[in-house]
């Protein structure tokens, strides 16, 4: 195995060692802005989009490259704004009912 | 044979430092997601997280300018720029459109598209040919495997993510499907997927990964079809996850640690999530994926001659007009009727009248996590009258009439005391300790989880048969002419 | 910057984000057991002992080596079996009192 | 100029293994320190992180083998035997010898060994000539970089735990030592050692490092001398958590990723643990570090003519015959007095007696956490009878005797009553609502906090001045007299 896969598999456990730790206990409410959020991050793959469209050559590629960029992008994009829109709804919700 | 989009050899101090600007942004989806977990800090941590996500697409598009300048590579900025502009276009016109509703379709609509954008992405690296790509490690074997899982994973979110969808918007059966062989069908998808994936792989022949993307679209929807249309918000919280996972795939067949950074950390992120749903409802996570649990809209239980005190509107209307204290509890029903307004409505009447009117939230009342939260948001619900679990129940007892709208499961008593329930345990607002329930609903039909519920047989049980939204308008128009 | 040394840092920045996470609200009595238990873990650069004592030529460094080994293996051996004859104490204690 | 005992340029197939055992090592590691969060599971916690340690030696063991045969180096196996055969003994030696209550300072003493052996890698590196390295990346500025920051940290951790050894052994006096011109003694320190460091990168000049480490081992000393002896546990913590930043910088001078991870995992964590450890007595970290708290020893507080109830052991006897609920409140002064089992044998003769007889222990009574339970472990006092706050608090106004041991702060009503009071907001066991109480201690002189206790001057308590242990025997001594 290459060192660099090799080296992707050492920052893949760990960041996945994050992701796991980072979510404790969360109040049902905010699961489903938490779900929508996580969503709109699993969108990084635009990033290789990029790279796909940026170097694609012949129809084919260029059909590839074009539709996995306009999938991540929608992704990307809608997925952070709905986010948001929920969470504006959420707010006026109180911050801890004492 | 298959050329890899993959970041050359040796890499020069530019990649250094954009690797390491990937991991700021990393940092800042994991600093998003703490946020998001938190009521005072979720809005603020969805912004970071998309500041993160800024981030990162400069950075790429840096590398890709940069690396066009110095290995003389023609880029294609016009694919780019267009899917940039369609895509975001799509996305924000259907993010910014959507009713409050509607949203966790939306949600498994666009993760969709992400998984499906990271299968597309490692069929791009295979059809690229080498004349595009740099002097490159030779064609690894690990590599191949990762295009593999790529293809696979990406695929099946894709089109899982679209039948939950097409479940939540009623397109497609609520209803659990059940498949000939039931779980060994897809047993069987999943090794002739593995075989193509091997004969790919050890052949060279780069159609093994077009079959198998084939096969990862039916699995995706044979996967998500068994499984209940109320369950669909853990399903979806499912495929999230599985679409960091194949992002991060992606990010090896590229050689982009940003990608495998951000996808792993979604991945087990969403995972957790995912887990933390199912137990919100009190059931495990294999329970809500394979027991085909909802039998939402089974026909209306035998209640055998159980007698039950029907009511008109004017009844209602009647006794609420009579009390001081009314709580209300919305449920599923309220939101398919789309009765908030009419229930805000309804409350402002009763306000007039000086009856304090407030809200019992449950947690899981709805299909999804925050559901009632965001309807009554949407009618301006004042939030001081939302109150959780723990400050409704001490409530009951000392409130005169309770008005359940829609609600079944998360008022069942048989939680609380039937230990043979296959909801005993769940904790549930216990309305049978009212002086008066008002229950609205169309029927005697069981809800979600498909059992009778003794609450709508009790002496102090008021039952209106109707549809909610027009039920409490009749109430409102009752209590207005009384 | 090398590359290497750069991918150190990726690995030092995830690897840090775990171990922030990872330590949520402990109880205070545990509070000395998991110290001791973390010093332990941090005799690690027993690693980096093994490797400077066994290639080191010279006097000074066999003794630089050699210190680093012993300095290592003390703190390593030692952190690792007081933590344990500390929470054998613990051990008595209630797990939760209810 | 400077080798460096880095790996090999092109790692090959053994040395990508080699890593990810070291990344498993990591995972052991950190499911380690997540089960020494929790009382269940501390205990296999510390034991999993054992076996990462293994594993990471193991794994070196292995690498260093390896590298002598493909590379034809030579190895000094005996030094590497005969560090872990001294080492390993003089380990397990105090580690199994130490007397329970003289932990903390072990725990120091360790964490020394660990700080000083980074920064021996460092040198070590430093002093390797170019016929043991292999072919090698040529000798970059932000390698002796992290050469530096290895050596001075290592060495201040070194020191300064070494410090923290003597104060808390009592070689080195408790009291916080003012410094020359205060904190600004130590900033100077600061700048002196970032100018050596500057001159050993530019000038090229090995001699800049061992200035460098001569400074740092100045620094510890006087980082932890201006800190009252009572905050040395938190302060252990910190150095614990800079001891691994060292190892973690060792890791980059020799180019391992296993020390780069683990040394970051016990950093991080080490100082989330050292942030709570202050949060715990209500205190900032910064509060610790640079405010000289702790004035412990300081004289009698003037305490005009307020009067007391002072009594004899015979006194307190009678009143415990006649009792039927007895709480004890164990506290620093029990531990000086080493009266645990003085307590115990009392305790048995009152249950003799059929006098219920519980504990109640205070989170940050003692000067280390936790340090009540250790100790009453060590009597052989049942776990069943160690009430924690929660749980004691309800129970004084129901008892009949409450004997604090040795305790000050933690019963001081001032942190309730008093807003002016430095302890203020500090959660107390509310000794002074039980009917009776007796404080042993040997004057009116103040506790850690070093302020009067209202608790000494109320009509329902008596004062027995004495040395705990003594005080206890005595009274048990009139109780079976009676
Ligand atoms: N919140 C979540 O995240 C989530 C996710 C998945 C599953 N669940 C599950 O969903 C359930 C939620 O409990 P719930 O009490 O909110 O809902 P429920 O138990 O599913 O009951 C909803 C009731 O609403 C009535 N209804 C449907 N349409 C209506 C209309 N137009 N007008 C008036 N009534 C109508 C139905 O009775 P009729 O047909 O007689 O009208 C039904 O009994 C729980 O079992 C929970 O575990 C929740
Ligand atoms: N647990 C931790 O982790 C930790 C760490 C750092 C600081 N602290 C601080 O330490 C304090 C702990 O409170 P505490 O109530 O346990 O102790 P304390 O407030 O420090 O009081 C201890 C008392 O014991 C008495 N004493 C000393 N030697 C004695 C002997 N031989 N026989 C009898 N009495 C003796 C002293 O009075 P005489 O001189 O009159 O005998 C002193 O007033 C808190 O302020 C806490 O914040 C705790």
């Amino acid at each position: 195995m290459s060192p660099e896969f090799i080296q992707g598999i050492v920052v893949f456990v760990l960041a996945a060692f994050v992701g796991f730790e980072v979510i404790s206990k969360v109040p049902p409410t905010l699961h489903t802005p938490l779900m929508s959020g996580a969503n709109a991050i699993s969108g990084i793959t635009i990033v290789g989009a990029i790279i796909a469209a940026a170097y694609a050559d012949g129809a084919l590629a260029i059909i590839l490259g074009l539709l996995a960029m306009v999938f991540a992008t929608i992704n990307v994009v809608g997925g952070f704004l709905v986010t948001d829109r929920m969470l504006e709804m959420f707010k006026k919700k109180p911050v801890v009912k004492k | 044979m298959i050329a890899l989009l993959q970041v050359p050899d040796a890499p020069s101090a530019i990649d250094s430092v954009l690797l390491l600007l990937y991991v700021a942004a990393g940092a800042l989806f994991i600093f998003g997601l703490r946020g998001l977990g938190s009521p005072r800090t979720a809005r603020r941590g969805n912004q970071i997280a998309a500041a993160g996500m800024v981030l990162a697409i400069l950075v790429t598009l840096y590398y890709v300018f940069d690396r066009s300048r110095t290995d003389d590579l023609s880029v294609l900025w016009w694919v780019i720029v267009a899917g940039l502009a369609i895509g975001g276009a799509v996305g924000a016109l259907l993010a910014l459109r959507v009713q409050m509703t509607a949203m966790p379709e939306l949600v498994a609509a666009f993760n969709g598209f992400g998984g499906g954008a990271s299968a597309l992405v490692a069929f791009a690296a295979i059809v690229a040919t080498d004349t595009v790509v740099a002097t490159n490690t030779p064609y690894a074997t690990e590599t191949e495997i990762t295009v593999g899982l790529s293809i696979a994973i990406g695929v099946v979110t894709f089109s899982g993510s679209f039948v939950a969808y097409g479940k939540l918007q009623g397109v497609i059966t609520g209803r659990p499907v059940a498949l000939p062989g039931g779980p060994y069908f897809n047993l069987v998808l999943a090794i002739l997927m593995t075989a193509a994936s091997v004969w790919a792989i050890v052949a060279n022949e780069p159609l093994g990964y077009w079959i198998l993307a084939g096969i990862a679209l039916v699995l995706g929807v044979t996967g998500v079809l068994p499984i209940g249309g109320a369950d669909m918000p853990v399903v979806i919280s499912l495929l999230n996850s599985l679409s960091g996972v194949a992002a991060s795939m992606a990010g090896f067949v590229i050689g982009n640690q940003g990608l495998i950074i951000a996808g792993a950390l979604v991945g087990a992120a969403g995972f957790i999530l995912t887990v933390q749903m199912s137990e919100a409802m009190n059931r495990s996570l294999s329970n809500v994926l394979f027991a085909g649990f909802g039998t939402e809209g089974a026909g209306p239980i035998d209640a055998g001659d159980k007698p039950v005190n029907s009511a008109t509107p004017e009844d209602v209307a009647i006794s609420l007009n009579y009390a001081q204290t009314v709580l209300v509890v919305p449920g599923y029903g309220l939101a398919v009727a789309q009765a908030q307004h009419a229930v805000r409505e309804l409350a402002t009447a009763l306000e007039e009248r000086d009856v304090t009117v407030e809200y019992a939230i449950h947690p899981v009342a709805g299909r999804m996590p925050g559901h009632m939260n965001v309807l009554l948001a949407e009618a301006d619900v004042p939030y001081d009258v939302l109150l959780d679990l723990d400050h409704s129940n001490p409530k009951f007892p000392n409130t005169d009439v309770v008005l359940v709208v829609g609600a079944n499961d998360v008022v069942n008593p048989s939680a609380r005391d039937d230990s043979g329930s296959p909801i005993f345990g769940m904790p549930i607002l216990e309305v049978d300790r009212a002086a008066t329930t008002v229950v609205i609903k169309r029927s005697l039909s069981p809800g979600f989880a498909g059992i009778d519920n003794p609450l709508f047989y009790l002496p102090s049980t008021m039952m209106l048969f109707s549809d909610a939204k027009g039920a409490i308008e009749h109430v409102t128009e009752a209590l207005l002419e009384l």
